[in-house]
C-alpha cells in the first residue's frame, strides 16, 4: 500500500464520525431545531452502542440499540421545544449534561468490576468487487467497513431528500419559514420532532462509531471534542448535505494531518500540532463563512398564536 | 462494605489496625495502571488487616482536597497511586506529621520528609530490554514509541530504549510521539496505524488505556509488527501481535512499606526494580533467540553489569 | 378597546399594578420544586441502582457543612464557580454564548504562572498584583480573540470560543511541559510561582483572600449590571440589538465588550487558582467549571443578582459528590444528571407556571 | 376606480356562514360572539379600526387560530377547521398581510408547498410551473414562476400570494389589508384581479380600515369594532360617514377623526389639496442633505444622490413604493447606517461619518418603521424604554450611575401626557397594544427636543384615533419649529400633512410637488418609475 493510500485510508475512516455528526446537525437545523448536545449523545451513542454490542453480540443490535437512544433524545429536544416552546439551547445542553452523565454510569453499572476490560470485535471491511481494485482510490473508498458506506450512503439520502423531493421543500421551508409553511398545511410540529429525532440518531451513530472501529472499547472521553467540532462543520458546510461531506474531508484531514506531521518526525511541539485542527478550523471559516446561509429559523420556536414569532 | 467501583471500606475497623485511604488517576475498573492498585490495596486489606478505602478518577487539581476528607475522616496511612500527585501528597506530609504518607515518584526526591514513603518507579529500568527486543526484532531499522504526555518519565524510557539500541550496536531509530492522553485509545489508534504506515515494525507503548486503540491498528494486518505494552498483561487485545508486556505489581512494595511502616518506620525510599515488582513477560510472536537477549538484559540489570541511566532529560 | 385621543387626559391605569413581591417568591417556588423533583427523579435512580439515596443526599449536604474544612473547600470552589457563570452570564445579556470560559481560565493562569515564575523575587505588593492584573489581561486578549472573529468574519460565538478551548489545552500543555516544567511532578506542571505571587490565607483552616476578591467582583458585576450606563446599553443589545442600535448604541463594541469583560473573569479565576489554591499552572486545573458555570447561568436565568446563590448550590453539590462517592458508593456521575434535571424541571416549571396563571384569571 | 357596474347577482343561499365566534387571547377577548356571512361571488369587505379583530376572525377561519366558541358553515354544511391544511381543503385561501413566503425559494416552489407531489425519482416542477403561468394570466396577476420571490417586489409578491389560494382552488379568498404597500396603479390592478376571480364564482373578504378602498371594490360590507360585529351593509346603500361612524363608534369621536376618516377621499382629482389651514410660515433651512449614497444590508447601493433640505416648520414627504430605497434613506438620514457618500447637517453642523449618539444628541430623532423590530426592547419596562438613547445624558444620571428613580418619574409623566394605556411604568413593552408602543416612541422622540424628526410609516397598522394622535403630534412639532421628514407609503396620510411631497423610485428622488399641485394618480406614475418629471 503506498503511503497515500494508507494516508487517504486513514482520512475517510476518520470522516465518519464527523460526516454522521454534522449531517444530523444539520437535518435537524434545516427543520429549525439546533441541537448542541452533540458531544453527550456521541458519548450516549458510544457507551450504548458498546454495552450493546456487548450484551448482546453484534455490532448491528448495538448500532440500532444507539441509534434508538439517540433518537429518544432528539425527539425529546423536539417534542418539549415545539409543544412546550421551551429554551432549545438550554434544553440541549441539558440533554448534553444528563446524556454525559448516563453515558457513563451505564458502563459503570453494566460492567461494573472486572480486571479484563471487555472488548467487542471492531467492524470488518467490506471491499466492494472490481472496485476496491482501482489504483489509490480504489482501497480509500471502496475497502472500508460498512459504517463508512452508510455515512456517505446517508449523506446522499440526505441530499435527495432536502433537495429533489417534495417532503424536502417541506422540510426546508419548516426551518426558513415556519409559518408559511403552516399557512400552507405542512405539520410544523411533526417535522421539526422527527428531523431532531433523526438527526439525533445520526449523532449517536456517529458516537457508536468510535468504540466500533477505532477501539472495541468505551472509554470516557474517547469522543474527544468532535461533537462541538460537527456542529462547527455544519456552519462550515453551509447546512448542505454535500458541503458538508467536503468540510468533513477537511476536519478529518487535519486530524489525520496532525499526528502524520508527529510520525514524521517534525521537529514541531507536540502540543502545537495538536492545535492545528481547530486552528486551520477558525482560518478557513475566517474566509468560508462569508458564503454560508443559516436556515432562518436556526434555534428559534416556532408558536402559530404568536405575533410576535415571524 | 459494598461492592461498589467507588469504594470499598472493608476490614475489620478498631484495633490497631492501618486505616489506609488511597487515590487513583482514573477508573479501578481499568485493567490496568488503577486496577494494579485496587490489588494491591485489597491485597494489603488482607495480609495487614486493614481497613481500606479509596476514590477513583481523582484529577490533580482535586487531589489535595480528596486527600484532605481522609484526613478528616481519619485515617492513618494516605497513598497517592500517581506521580502526578507528589506534590500534592508531599505539602499534605508536612501539614500532617501524624498520618503517614505514601508518594509516588520517578527521581530520589531532594528532601526528605518524615512521614513520607517515596515509592519510585523507575520505568526506565523496564524500558531497556524492551529497548533489546526491539533492536533485536526490528527489520526496518524504525521503532515507534507511543507515549501519552510527554512527561520526564516518558523521556527517561525513550532514552533507556536508545541506550539499549547503542548497547546493541543497533542503528535503529525511535520515532517518539505523544498522544497527549495516556487514556485516548482513538488517538493512539491513529496514530500507530501512521506509524506502521510509515515501516515501523516495533511499537513500543507507554499508555494506559489508550493501548486498546493501539492494539486495534494492527488487528488483522501488517503480520511483520509486533507490539510491546506496560503494566499488565495485554495479549488478549491482539494475540497475533503482541509481545510482550512491562509487568508492574504493587502488592509487593505497598505490603514492604506498610511492615515497615507498622513496625515505626515512617519514611524511606523505595525504589521499583526486577526484585520489587517489575518484570518483563516472557515474549511471544517472536524469535526465541530475541526473547533469550531480552531475559539476559533483565539478568544483567538485575545483577547490576548493565547499568540504565536514568536520564528524565526532554529528548530533542 | 377604547383608546383616547390627545390631548384628552386619562389617568394611566396603575390600580393594578403588580407588585415585585409575587414575582420573586413565583421565582423562588419555581426553583424549590425544580430542585425538589430533580432530587426526586434522581434519588429513584440512586435506588434502582441499588444504594440509598437518603444517605447519598445525606453525604452531600453535610460535608461542606459539617466540619469547617468543608466550608472551606466549598467557598473555594464557589470562586471559579461564580467567576465562569459571571463570564457566561455577561456575554448572554447582550445575546452571545460564550462558551469558552476554560480557555479563557487557562489561559489567565498561564499568564499568572509566567508572570509569577519570571518575576519570582518582586515582593508580595508588587508581585501579587501583577500576577492578578496579567491573568485578567489573558483571559480577557484570549476572549478577545473570539469576539473579533465574531465581529469582523461573523463566525458564530459559540464555535470559535469552544474551538479556542482546545487550542489553550495545548498552550497549557506546552508551558507546563516544556516551558516551566517541574520534572518532579509526574504530570505537566509548572514550577511553583514566587512567594511574593501567592494570596494570603487568613483563619484556620485556611482560607485564601481570593474568596474575598471574587465576593467584590459579584458586587461589582451586580451593580454595573443593574445601575450603569454599560451594564444598561448591555441589556439593551440583549433585549433587541437592531432597537439599541438605532437608538445610538453601538451594538457591536457592545457585544464584543461583553466577550471580553466575561474573558477577563474567567482569567481572574485562572489567575486566583493559582494565586491561591495552586500556586502553579497544572495541566486539567480547569476541571469541569466551564459547564457548571454555564448551568449556573441558565439556572439563574442570566441574573446576575441570583449567579452566587446559585453558584453555592452548585458548589455543594460538587464538593458533595465525591463524599457521596465514597460514603454511599453512588457514582459521582449523578451529580452531572441532578444538574440537568434542574435544568429540565426549571424550564418545565415556567410552562405549568404559565398555564396555572392564565387558568385562574 | 369608483367603476361599480360589474357586480354578480346575489344568490339567495350564503356561501360561507360564521356563527358566535369567540377567542381570547389571555385576558384579551379579541372577538366576542361575532357572526359573518359572505354570499357567493361577491367581494365582502371587512372594515374595522385596529384590533377590532378582523384579522383573528379570518385567522380563526383558516384554522391558525382555534376558536373559543362559535362554528362555522360553507355551502350550507358544518365545517370543523382544526388547522390551514383543513382550511386549504375546504377550499379557503388566505393572503395574510404579514406574506408568508419562504425567501429563498422560486415562486413556483412556495406555490406548491405544502401539496402533494410525486418526488420519485426526483420532484418535478415543469408542469407545475405552466399550470400557475396558465393561472396567472387569467386572472392578470403576472409572475415570473422561476423568480425567487426575495427578488421581488411587493406587488409582484402579492400576486404570489393569491396564485397560492387560486393553485388550491379557493372558494373563498381572504385578504388581509391587501393595498397597505401598493401603488394606486398596482391597487387598480388587484381591483381588477379581484373582480375576475369574483366573476368566475369565488367570493373574496377584503380586510381593510380605508372606507374609501371599501366603497371602491365592495359589494357588502362588515364592519366591526372591539371584538364585535356592529353592521353588515350593503355598498350601495351606505355612505363614508356612515361607516367611520360605526367603526369608531363614538360620535363625539368621530367629528375629531374626521381627517384621518376623509383623508385622500377627495384626493384623486387633480389639483385638489387637503386642508391647508395649518399653513405656517416656514423658517430657515434647518437640515440640509446633499449627495446621500446609502448601502443595503447586502452592500448593494439602495439611494442614489439623494438632496433635499427642510425648513423649520415644514413637513416634507418622501412618497414611494415600498423598497425604494426608503428604509436606507431613514437609516441615513437618522445615523443609523453609515453613508457612502454624500453629507447631512442640521442647523449647519456636519453630521455624517459621526456615531449615531452624536446625531441623538444634536436633536435628530427618528421614529423607525417596524416599532417591534427597531423601536422598543420588548422585555423591558416601559422605564427602561423611555431611557433608550438617552442613557449617556446628564437627564438620568447621578455621577456614573443611573438615577432610575428620576427615569421612573419621567415614564410615569410621559404616560400621562401621551395618553398610554399601561398597567403601571414597569409593565414590559412588548406587552402593549401596536398603538401605545407608538406612543412610547413618540414620547420618546419629543423627549430630546428634536430639532430634525423623521417618520417613516408612523401610523402602519394604527387604529383611527392613534393615527389621529399621531397627526396631531407631527404638526405640534412643526409648529414648534422643527423640521419633519415624514417617509410614508401612503399617500392619502402624505397628502394630507405634507407641505412638500419628494417621490422617490428605486433609490433616487424622480419628482416633487407642493401643496397644491398634488395628484395621486400622477405620483403614483412617479412611484412606479413610469414618469420622469422635475
Ligand atoms: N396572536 C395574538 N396574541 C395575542 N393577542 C392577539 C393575537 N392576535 C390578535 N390579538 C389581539 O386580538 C385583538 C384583535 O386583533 P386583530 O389582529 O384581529 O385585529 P385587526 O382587526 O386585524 O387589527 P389590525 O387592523 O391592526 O390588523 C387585538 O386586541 C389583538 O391584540
Ligand atoms: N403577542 C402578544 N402576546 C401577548 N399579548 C399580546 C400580544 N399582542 C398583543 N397582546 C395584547 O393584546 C392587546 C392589544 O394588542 P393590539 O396591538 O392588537 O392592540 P390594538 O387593539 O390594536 O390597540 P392599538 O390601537 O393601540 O394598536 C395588548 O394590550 C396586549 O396586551
Ligand atoms: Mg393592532
Ligand atoms: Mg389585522
Amino acid at each position: 500500500m503506498t503511503e497515500v493510500t494508507s494516508f487517504l485510508q486513514l482520512v475517510v475512516t476518520a470522516m465518519v464520525p464527523f460526516i454522521l455528526a454534522a449531517q444530523g446537525t444539520m437535518l435537524a437545523g434545516r427543520a429549525g431545531v439546533f441541537n448542541v448536545a452533540q458531544e453527550g449523545l456521541m458519548m450516549l451513542g458510544a457507551s450504548i452502542g458498546f454495552l450493546v454490542s456487548l450484551k448482546f453480540g453484534g455490532n448491528l443490535v448495538g448500532l440500532v440499540a444507539a441509534a434508538l437512544v439517540g433518537g429518544f433524545f432528539g425527539w425529546f429536544l423536539g417534542w418539549v421545544t415545539t409543544r412546550f416552546r421551551l429554551d432549545q439551547f438550554v434544553i440541549g445542553l441539558a440533554l448534553f449534561f444528563a446524556a454525559t452523565g448516563i453515558a457513563s454510569l451505564l458502563y459503570k453499572v453494566v460492567i461494573g468490576v472486572t480486571l479484563q476490560p471487555p472488548l467487542i470485535p471492531t467492524l470488518d471491511d467490506v471491499s466492494i468487487p472490481v472496485l476496491s481494485s482501482i489504483p489509490v482510490l480504489g482501497p480509500v473508498l471502496f475497502q472500508q467497513s460498512g459504517m463508512v458506506y452508510l455515512a456517505f450512503v446517508v449523506s446522499g439520502l440526505l441530499y435527495w431528500l432536502l433537495y429533489r423531493t417534495n417532503h424536502g421543500l417541506k422540510l426546508r421551508s419548516v426551518g426558513e419559514n415556519p409559518k408559511a409553511a403552516d399557512s400552507l398545511g405542512v405539520n410544523v410540529a411533526r417535522t421539526r420532532i422527527w428531523c431532531s429525532a433523526a438527526g439525533a440518531a445520526l449523532m449517536a451513530l456517529a458516537g457508536a462509531y468510535l468504540p466500533m472501529t477505532y477501539t472495541g472499547t468505551y472509554t470516557e472521553g474517547m469522543v474527544a471534542g468532535r461533537g462541538w467540532l460537527a456542529i462547527a462543520l455544519a456552519f462550515f458546510g453551509g447546512w448542505r448535505p454535500l458541503y458538508i461531506l467536503a468540510g468533513a474531508a477537511f476536519f478529518a484531514g487535519m486530524e489525520v494531518l496532525a499526528l502524520r506531521v508527529q510520525v514524521g518526525g517534525l521537529d514541531v511541539p507536540h502540543q502545537f500540532i495538536s492545535m492545528l485542527p481547530y486552528v486551520a478550523t477558525l482560518l478557513v471559516m475566517m474566509f468560508a463563512l462569508r458564503f454560508a446561509r443559516i436556515p432562518a429559523f436556526l434555534g428559534r420556536n416556532y408558536d402559530r398564536e404568536s405575533r410576535t414569532s415571524h | 462494605g459494598s461492592s461498589e467501583p467507588g469504594t470499598s471500606t472493608t476490614g475489620r475497623a478498631g484495633g490497631d489496625a492501618p486505616r489506609i485511604a488511597a487515590i487513583f488517576s482514573g477508573s479501578a475498573t481499568d485493567a490496568d495502571y488503577n486496577a494494579l492498585g485496587l490489588l494491591a490495596l485489597q491485597a494489603a486489606e488482607k495480609s495487614q488487616g486493614a481497613e481500606t478505602a479509596h476514590s477513583e478518577s481523582v484529577p490533580v487539581p482535586d487531589a489535595e482536597r480528596v486527600m484532605k476528607e481522609y484526613l478528616a475522616d481519619g485515617y492513618t496511612v494516605i497513598w497517592s497511586h500517581g506521580s502526578q500527585y507528589f506534590e500534592a501528597t508531599s505539602k499534605l506530609a508536612k501539614q500532617n506529621p501524624d498520618v503517614t504518607f505514601i508518594g509516588e515518584f520517578d527521581d530520589k526526591p531532594k528532601e526528605s520528609i518524615p512521614n513520607l514513603w517515596v515509592l519510585d518507579r523507575n520505568f526506565h529500568t523496564a524500558f531497556y530490554p524492551l529497548g533489546v527486543l526491539a533492536a533485536a526484532q526490528t527489520k526496518s531499522g524504525k521503532i515507534g514509541y507511543v507515549g501519552g504526555l510527554s512527561l520526564p518519565f516518558s523521556y527517561s524510557e525513550v532514552h533507556a530504549i536508545n541506550q539499549a539500541l547503542k548497547d546493541n550496536g543497533s542503528s535503529a531509530t525511535v520515532t517518539p510521539v505523544w498522544t497527549g492522553d495516556f487514556n485516548d485509545p482513538t488517538k493512539a489508534q491513529q496514530i500507530t496505524s501512521q506509524l506502521v504506515g510509515q515501516g515501523n515494525d516495533v511499537i513500543i507503548g507507554s499508555l494506559n488505556l489508550g493501548m486498546v486503540g493501539a492494539f486495534q491498528a494492527l488487528k488483522g494486518k501488517a503480520d511483520n509488527v509486533v507490539v510491546t505494552a506496560k503494566y499488565t498483561d495485554k495479549s488478549q487485545f491482539d494475540p497475533q501481535h503482541y509481545a510482550t508486556s512491562a509487568i508492574y505489581d504493587f502488592t509487593k512494595p505497598l505490603g514492604d512499606m506498610l511492615t515497615k511502616i507498622e513496625a515505626g518506620e515512617r519514611n524511606g525510599y523505595y525504589p521499583l526494580g526486577f526484585k520489587t515488582g517489575v518484570s518483563i513477560q516472557t515474549p511471544k510472536n517472536i524469535d526465541p533467540a530475541v526473547a533469550a537477549k531480552v531475559e539476559q538484559a533483565v539478568t544483567d540489570i538485575t545483577s547490576g553489569k548493565v547499568m540504565v541511566e536514568k536520564n528524565l532529560t526532554p529528548i530533542k | 378597546m377604547t383608546t383616547t385621543t390627545a390631548p384628552v387626559q386619562t389617568p394611566p391605569q396603575t390600580g393594578a399594578a403588580p407588585g415585585r413581591g409575587p414575582a420573586v417568591a413565583r421565582q423562588v417556588v419555581s426553583y424549590v420544586v425544580a430542585v425538589f423533583l430533580a432530587f426526586v427523579v434522581a434519588g429513584i435512580v440512586i435506588a434502582v441502582l441499588g444504594h440509598n439515596p437518603l444517605s447519598a443526599y445525606r453525604a452531600i449536604v453535610t460535608t461542606s457543612f459539617k466540619s469547617g474544612f468543608g466550608l472551606v473547600e466549598t467557598v473555594h470552589k464557589w470562586v471559579p464557580l461564580v467567576l465562569l457563570a459571571l463570564a457566561f452570564t455577561i456575554p448572554l445579556a447582550a445575546g452571545k454564548y460564550n462558551i469558552g470560559g476554560e480557555g479563557q481560565l487557562l489561559v489567565g493562569a498561564t499568564a499568572s504562572t509566567a508572570a509569577g515564575i519570571l518575576l519570582a523575587d518582586l515582593p508580595l505588593p508588587v508581585l501579587l498584583p501583577l500576577v492578578l492584573v496579567c491573568g485578567v489581561l489573558a483571559g480577557a486578549v484570549f476572549a478577545w480573540v473570539a469576539a473579533w472573529l465574531m465581529d469582523r468574519f461573523g463566525i458564530n460565538e459559540i464555535l470559535s470560543t469552544v474551538l479556542l478551548n482546545f487550542v489553550s489545552f495545548g498552550i497549557v500543555d506546552y508551558v507546563a511541559s516544556e516551558v516551566w516544567s517541574d520534572p518532579a511532578a509526574g504530570h505537566p506542571t509548572t514550577i511553583p510561582i514566587g512567594q511574593g505571587g501567592l494570596l494570603p490565607q487568613v483563619g484556620r483552616p485556611a482560607m485564601h483572600l481570593g474568596v474575598l476578591l471574587a465576593v467584590l467582583v459579584t458586587v461589582a458585576v451586580v451593580v454595573v449590571m443593574r445601575r450603569s450606563v454599560p451594564g444598561y446599553e448591555l441589556r439593551a443589545v440583549g433585549a433587541n440589538s437592531r432597537a439599541a442600535q438605532v437608538h445610538g448604541i453601538r451594538i457591536g463594541r457592545v457585544a464584543v465588550g461583553s466577550l471580553v469583560v466575561g474573558g477577563a473573569l474567567a482569567g481572574l479565576a485562572g489567575a486566583i487558582e493559582v494565586a491561591g489554591v495552586h500556586g502553579k499552572l497544572i495541566e486539567g486545573m480547569q476541571s469541569n467549571y466551564l459547564l457548571l458555570g454555564i448551568i449556573i447561568g441558565l439556572i439563574a436565568r442570566g441574573n446576575a443578582l441570583a449567579v452566587p446563590f446559585v453558584a453555592l448550590g452548585i458548589a455543594v453539590l460538587e464538593v458533595g459528590s465525591s463524599a457521596m462517592q465514597r460514603t454511599a458508593g453512588v457514582p459521582s456521575e449523578m451529580v452531572l444528571i441532578v444538574e440537568a434535571l434542574i435544568l429540565l424541571f426549571l424550564l418545565f416549571s415556567d410552562v405549568v407556571g404559565a398555564r396555572l396563571g392564565r387558568s385562574s384569571r | 376606480m369608483t367603476d361599480d357596474t360589474a357586480r354578480g347577482p346575489q344568490s339567495p343561499r350564503p356561501l360561507l356562514h360564521m356563527d358566535g365566534i369567540r377567542k381570547t387571547f389571555g385576558p384579551v377577548v379579541a372577538l366576542d360572539g361575532v357572526d359573518l356571512t359572505v354570499g357567493q361571488s361577491e367581494v365582502h369587505g371587512l372594515l374595522g379600526g385596529n384590533g377590532a379583530g378582523k384579522t383573528t376572525l379570518m385567522n380563526v377561519l383558516y384554522g391558525l387560530y382555534r376558536p373559543d366558541a362559535g362554528t362555522v358553515t360553507l355551502d350550507g354544511a358544518d365545517v370543523v377547521i382544526r388547522d390551514p391544511r383543513a382550511a386549504i381543503a375546504h377550499g379557503i385561501g388566505m393572503v395574510h398581510q404579514n406574506f408568508l413566503q419562504v425567501d429563498t425559494y422560486s415562486v413556483t416552489e412556495n406555490i406548491v408547498l405544502g401539496t402533494h407531489l410525486p418526488s420519485w425519482p426526483s420532484m418535478n416542477l415543469r408542469g407545475e410551473a405552466e399550470r400557475i403561468a396558465e393561472l396567472s394570466t387569467r386572472f392578470g396577476l403576472t409572475v415570473d414562476p422561476g423568480a425567487t420571490v426575495a427578488d421581488l417586489s411587493v406587488g409582484l409578491r402579492q400576486r404570489v400570494e393569491i396564485l397560492k389560494a387560486l393553485y388550491r382552488g379557493a372558494k373563498v379568498l381572504v385578504l388581509d389589508e391587501p393595498t397597505t404597500n401598493l401603488t394606486p396603479q398596482e391597487v387598480d390592478s388587484l381591483f381588477g384581479s379581484l373582480r375576475a376571480i369574483v366573476d368566475e364564482g369565488m367570493s373574496v373578504v377584503f380586510i381593510t380600515h380605508k372606507i374609501r378602498e371599501t366603497m371602491a371594490v365592495c359589494d357588502t360590507l362588515t364592519v366591526m369594532r372591539d371584538g364585535h360585529r356592529v353592521g353588515t351593509v350593503a355598498r350601495r346603500e351606505t355612505s363614508p360617514t356612515e361607516l367611520a361612524g360605526l367603526m369608531v363608534g363614538d360620535d363625539a369621536m368621530v367629528s375629531r377623526v374626521t381627517e384621518v376618516v376623509t383623508a385622500g377621499m377627495a384626493a384623486p382629482v387633480s389639483g385638489s389639496s387637503g386642508p391647508s389651514t395649518y399653513a405656517v410660515s416656514h423658517g430657515p433651512e434647518r437640515v440640509v442633505v446633499s449627495g446621500v449614497v446609502a448601502h443595503n444590508d447586502q452592500g448593494v447601493p439602495a439611494t442614489h444622490d439623494v438632496s433635499l433640505s427642510v425648513r423649520g416648520g415644514e413637513v416634507v414627504g418622501i412618497a414611494g413604493v415600498a423598497g425604494n430605497g426608503q428604509v436606507e434613506l431613514a437609516e441615513a438620514l437618522s445615523g443609523v447606517r453609515p453613508m457612502v457618500a454624500g453629507s447631512v447637517s442640521l442647523d449647519d453642523h456636519d453630521l455624517a461619518g459621526a456615531p449615531t449618539a452624536a446625531w441623538l444628541d444634536r436633536g435628530v430623532a427618528y421614529v423607525p418603521e417596524d416599532r417591534h423590530r427597531d423601536g422598543i426592547l420588548p422585555s423591558e419596562s416601559i422605564v427602561e424604554n423611555l431611557v433608550l438613547g438617552a442613557q449617556r445624558g446628564r437627564r438620568f444620571r447621578t455621577g456614573p450611575l443611573l438615577d432610575w428613580r428620576r427615569a421612573r418619574q419621567h415614564a410615569e409623566d410621559s404616560i400621562t401626557t401621551f395618553s398610554i394605556k399601561a398597567p403601571s411604568a414597569s409593565t414590559p413593552a412588548a406587552q402593549l397594544s401596536g398603538g401605545n408602543i407608538q406612543r412610547i416612541i413618540l414620547a420618546r422622540a419629543f423627549s430630546h427636543e428634536p430639532g430634525f424628526l423623521i417618520l417613516h410609516n408612523p401610523t402602519r397598522g394604527l387604529d383611527i384615533p392613534s393615527t389621529q394622535f399621531v397627526y396631531d403630534r407631527t404638526r405640534e412639532a412643526a409648529t414648534h419649529g422643527t423640521a419633519v421628514l415624514l417617509i410614508s407609503e401612503d399617500l392619502d396620510e402624505l397628502t394630507n400633512l405634507c407641505d412638500r411631497i419628494l417621490v422617490v423610485y428605486s433609490g433616487r428622488i424622480v419628482g416633487e410637488r407642493r401643496r397644491g399641485e398634488y395628484d395621486q394618480y400622477e405620483m403614483g406614475h412617479m412611484m412606479a418609475g413610469l414618469e420622469e418629471s422635475a
